[in-house]
């Protein structure tokens, strides 16, 4: 393996010139990106005539720096490329990095929240957005509860772990990352997922994003990068242990065991029921801002068709 | 008033003069409101969401001054006893510089197990902040006193209270002053970031809620906020050290 | 009993051998003028009984009690005036009392006015001439209660007319007290023209070289200063002193 | 070396007595090791992460460095300025307390667009961290010469730069040092989180990746270094401020 | 041409009227000093003479040029010895040669060694004794280049005896190099017996009283002192001054 990959970037070298390409995060690294380091470090992005660069978002966040240019891609998400779309950020998405959305309201097992009804009377960890409040009152609104009736608090920068140690019972998770970490800890939970409540929540995150400017000045390079992401990401469904040993290697500070088993919960859910991995619905684009529009959570309507396109996925050999 | 005027045109001309610069950069390098929004723009947010920032605004004054005042105090009841006692001073010295070296995002998550999400943690937050620059200015002012009024002080027998009362206090007020003002400016800025440890209202919120849906000119505005109010707090204590050190020759104005 | 007494004192700064063996002593309301060359150990000497360094060897006493490195027992002027540039001249003067928790603000306006300071009460000392700071600290020792007064050249920034005078106030109030007084000068004549005693220092290290006992009767007048008998006696001191040299 | 067991006892037996009673509260109340992990948990870590950590540490003490050695050259030059030219001062001064109050959430994405990922806008924002105390505490320092040795001065004929350089510096040197203790102290923290600006190593990128994988006991590691390096930090501004304020009477120690 | 000439100088601060219309001059090489009360304006005259302050009316003239509010045309020793604290002895000595640009540390030393200073080089100014500080800030003044000398009681510190050989030491400086000197002094035997001419002052607000020119012949020996003419004359301004307060 290690000889193929250095064969792999001598040949690149020798061949041409490599192209720079920055990749901003979303977050620190983790099982989202899997298909990124695999692309690397296997050699799929050199392969593709491109020398691509990791950066960590730290406070600068990943949206503006891909929006201004100084990086060529980033991770983002459908709730904030809507809402960044819609304030004028030239964002585009290029690939959904997950096909439905994992994330949910999780509480420890004996707060005995199974379902949305269960709400009631209970406290919610937030981070104060109103977006909040309304997808709780969207989920709890199909089993006829009030969301008038949960405790919202603000819970800042704390983590879920710390939060339902002390007053609160229920917080909007990644299932992927945290609720593998209680799966570890041994923390029994209950998870509400979005998606088995309302559809129109079942949004892309996350997902692949880019500039407009880019697709309109260099649609190759934008086309070479989904590519070679594309086959890291099937690498990452295909293998899940080996992929997730080339995370750790890549980014040795993360706690190992939590990246195993969160990408083995993780792999088989890239690409899901979809027909290739990354592929986008405009439905799914639509139903998300339509629903933020109805919850009066957006100020202009969204322009769907021009906020993600499947056209740089490579074709799909049936 | 007058006084004022006089004193206060070349910084308003200044900050004017930037605000033309910048509005015209804006508009000449076409830089996207997302980005950076031009002053009119921020101004025009600033109209339009008065109604909904009042309550922010003035959770965080609050929360601004009983910080400021706990940090104070603190800062000052530390900087006194590690005076009169020396040894305490040696050692709990390197404790102090630990406590500005713990980072919030390890402290949060302890001080809300330990006191939940109310107003507490977050004025420890301040606090901490806070009381710093006020502990070591004042603790380094307390050492400079004149020796030639000391050694009166220690000949007539004064005890070390007083000669902490009436000497060694009164000359470290210009340093106490330097502190409190280095404080003072932290102050409204670690409330904003205590704010981010939970809680519904304060500007701090209103901010990330501005940042996370790219409302960048809501975020000016909160940044335009933070500013003023730091801006009178910091005049305030100025205008208190002018009150308080009104001995000084008047050469000094030259 | 002896007001002060003053020991086998003995002092180093470092190598710098300063006071070494030094024996005196002050009757109770006695008036004793010290002389020494300009660096022989006088202020350091004062700095001792005050308990504000520590001597090398040897003891004060002040009415049989020992009071070595003790502080707050005399009443002190120092050298230079030392006033507090915060505090008003009113402020300044009642310190010392101040310290021993006394008020005695009316005293110290009435004692300003003797001075020669009225209407300086409220000013900062950074107003005031030299002459007037000096006065300013003079006023501060005399207010202060303690039983023995010891005054670091009290009137070396005054013009010849108002050191008279306050010459004549310090005489007029010591009577009145009865306190001890130990006093620093370098004026031979102020010396002999105030003391019952002049004590006169040799210099580096610095010992008691010698006794005057003064014989002058009291009230001592101006004049006292042309006569015969005081004009010996200060060629005496002179000459001793220039030996001290 | 003896003197510094001396002075060094108090505050070590202080810090190893806490030590125990956190490892044995971790013990006794059995507090998660995810919440709080004991001491023994972290130096297990510090031993097994050494070789991971190396890199990192290199980087922030590096980033330290050059960020408050701009910082302090910052801070004293515009100390001076302002000090030198009172209209300059009268104009930005109230710059100078904006400059403080962009929160970084802001400023990084700026930085970054205008100046990469290099290490350039890290340096700006320890600058920003580190200049404050040390402007404001010597603009104050700088104010407080005695008038006995100003007027002096004057009288003689020294020139403006020549009563700076021989009377007003000198005697601010106290403040001087009192911001730079301050500033020192901030300069590890301002690093670190200057490294969450983007970049690869650092203790700042080390301590978000183990918080964000839950790894409290590698946070507390990073902690540990950072601790250590500004109390190292600290000390040598300490020891300089000794070897350059040799002239202080003796009498001062008690 | 006069080395100073002092031109219908008033100042007042505030509602304190301190000179009125002083009127008065210095020939080159001349010696002059005033006598005036405690608090009368001496130290102020010489603030306003080196630019410190500004008076409310009049000039200054050195060497025939206005020097109104000019800075650094004097050589100047302040009342109290204003040494900086974190300078060695010799390194304050040299400071006003420094301001202008000189190095005179060898002459320094030299100079400290006669002030009685030797040994004292190195040490810093809370080492010394008040009478030594005030050796320093005469020998600071001595060594900066102006033609002119302002010294505002620069001997009040001293024992009779070192001030007598201060006194010598500055009249063989003098006499060598012909400099013109000011000088503030409260002490009338050290006026007459240095001075070419006295200034009497009179106070609150101070105007030139009356000017005596010394009639004795240089150089003068300490037994002038006594002699009848220098007592008649000493009388004289004693009662001038008398009249002053
Ligand atoms: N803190 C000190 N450190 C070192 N030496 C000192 C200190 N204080 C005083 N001395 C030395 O002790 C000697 C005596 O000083 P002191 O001030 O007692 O003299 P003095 O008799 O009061 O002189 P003067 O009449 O000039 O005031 C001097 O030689 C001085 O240098
Ligand atoms: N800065 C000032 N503010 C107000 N008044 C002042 C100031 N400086 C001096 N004075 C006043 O001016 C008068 C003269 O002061 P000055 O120092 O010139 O006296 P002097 O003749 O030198 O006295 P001495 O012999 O006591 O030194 C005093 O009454 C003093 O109160
Ligand atoms: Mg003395
Ligand atoms: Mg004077």
């Amino acid at each position: 393996q290690e000889q193929s990959k250095s064969a792999a970037k001598e040949e690149g070298t020798s061949t041409k010139e490599l192209k720079k390409v920055k990749i901003m995060l979303d977050w620190t690294p983790n099982t989202n990106h899997t298909g990124l380091y695999v692309a690397k470090e296997k050699g799929y992005f050199e392969e593709q005539g491109l020398d691509v660069e990791i950066v960590l978002p730290g406070e600068a966040g990943a949206n503006q720096l891909v929006a201004s240019g100084q990086a060529d891609f980033g991770i983002g998400a459908q709730e904030s490329l809507t809402q960044a779309r819609v304030q004028g950020v030239p964002l585009v998405s290029i690939a959904a990095i997950i096909q439905h959305n994992t994330s949910g309201f999780a509480s420890p097992k004996d707060k005995k929240i199974d379902s949305p009804a269960d709400f009631e009377g209970k406290t919610y960890g937030g981070y104060g957005d109103p977006v909040e409040k309304a997808v709780i009152d969207s989920l709890m609104k199909q089993e006829n509860a009030d969301v008038e009736n949960v405790n919202i608090v603000n819970m800042g920068n704390s983590d879920f772990f710390t939060a339902v140690e002390r007053d609160i019972d229920f917080a909007w998770i990644y299932y992927a990352w945290t609720g593998v970490e209680a799966e570890l800890r041994n923390q029994k939970l209950n998870m509400v997922y979005l998606t088995d409540y309302s559809e129109k929540l079942d949004y892309y995150t996350p997902v692949l994003t880019t500039s407009e400017d880019k697709i309109k000045e260099d649609p190759d390079t934008v086309r070479a990068f989904v590519t070679a992401a594309s086959k890291g990401y099937k690498y990452a469904i295909n293998n899940p242990e080996k992929s997730a040993e080339i995370l750790i290697k890549a980014v040795p500070d993360l706690d190992p065991e939590l990246v195993r088993a969160s990408q083995k919960w993780l792999s088989p859910r890239y690409q899901d029921d979809a027909k290739q991995w990354g592929v986008q619905k405009l439905e799914v684009w639509e139903n998300y801002a339509s629903w933020m529009m109805d919850n009066q959570l957006l100020e202009k309507k969204l322009d769907a068709e021009a906020s993600f396109t499947n056209e740089f996925l490579p074709e799909v050999k049936e | 008033m007058k006084r004022w005027i006089q004193k206060g045109w070349r910084p308003t001309t200044l900050i004017i003069l930037l605000l033309v610069l910048w509005e015209g950069s804006s508009r000449w390098l076409d830089i996207p409101a997302w980005l950076l929004p031009s002053p009119s723009q921020i101004w025009k947010e600033v109209l339009v969401s008065w109604s909904d920032f009042q309550g922010h605004l003035l959770a965080t004054i609050r929360l601004t001054f009983i910080g400021f005042i706990c940090g104070s105090i603190i800062g000052l009841g530390v900087a006194t006893i590690l005076h009169l006692m020396p040894k305490v001073r040696e050692t709990v010295y390197p404790l102090i510089i630990i406590s500005q070296n713990i980072p919030t995002i390890v402290l949060a998550p302890l001080l809300v197990i330990w006191f939940g999400f109310g107003i507490l943690p977050k004025v420890i937050v301040i606090t901490l902040f806070c009381f710093f620059p006020i502990a070591i200015a004042t603790l380094d002012g307390l050492r400079q006193t004149t020796d030639e009024l000391k050694h009166y002080m220690l000949m007539v027998g004064a005890s070390k209270g007083q000669i902490f009362r009436k000497l060694e206090w009164p000359h470290a007020l210009p340093s106490i002053f330097s502190g409190l003002k280095i404080a003072a400016t932290y102050s409204v800025m670690g409330a904003v970031i205590s704010e981010w440890l939970g809680g519904n209202h304060g500007i701090g919120v209103f901010m990330t809620l501005a940042s996370s849906s790219f409302r960048t000119d809501r975020v000016f505005v909160s940044i335009l906020y933070i500013v003023i109010l730091c801006l009178l707090f910091f005049s305030m204590i100025v205008t208190a050290e002018r009150r308080l050190i009104r001995w000084k020759p008047k050469g000094e104005k030259r | 009993m002896k007001a002060l007494e003053v020991q086998h004192i003995s002092k180093s700064f470092g190598e710098a051998f300063v006071l070494n063996d030094l024996n005196f002593s002050v009757k109770e309301g006695e008036f004793v003028s010290i002389l020494g060359p300009s660096g022989s150990g006088k202020s350091t000497l004062f700095h001792l009984i005050g308990g504000l360094i520590t001597p090398d060897g040897g003891n004060f006493l002040i009415n049989g009690e020992n009071v070595t490195n003790q502080k707050g027992k005399i009443s002190y002027m120092p050298q230079s005036p030392s006033l507090f540039p915060w505090r008003t001249i009113l402020k300044n003067v009642t310190l010392a009392a101040e310290i021993v928790g006394e008020n005695k603000e009316t005293e110290a306006i009435h004692m300003l006015e003797r001075a020669g300071l009225k209407g300086y009460e409220h000013v900062y000392p950074h107003q005031l001439s030299g002459g007037m700071k000096q006065r300013v600290a003079f006023v501060r020792s005399l207010l202060s209660p303690q039983s023995i007064i010891c005054l670091d050249e009290p009137f070396s920034a005054l013009d010849e007319f108002t050191r008279l005078d306050m010459q004549t106030w310090l005489m007029d109030l010591w009577q009145e007290q009865q306190k001890a007084i130990l006093f620093v000068t370098h004026n031979i004549d102020e010396a002999i023209f105030l003391s019952d005693r002049v004590i006169v220092l040799s210099s580096k290290p610095a010992t008691v070289k010698k006794e005057f006992v003064i014989p002058f009767s009291r009230p001592r007048l101006p004049n006292l200063l042309l006569e015969e008998k005081f004009l010996s006696l200060k060629k005496q001191i002179y000459s001793e002193l220039s030996g001290s040299l």
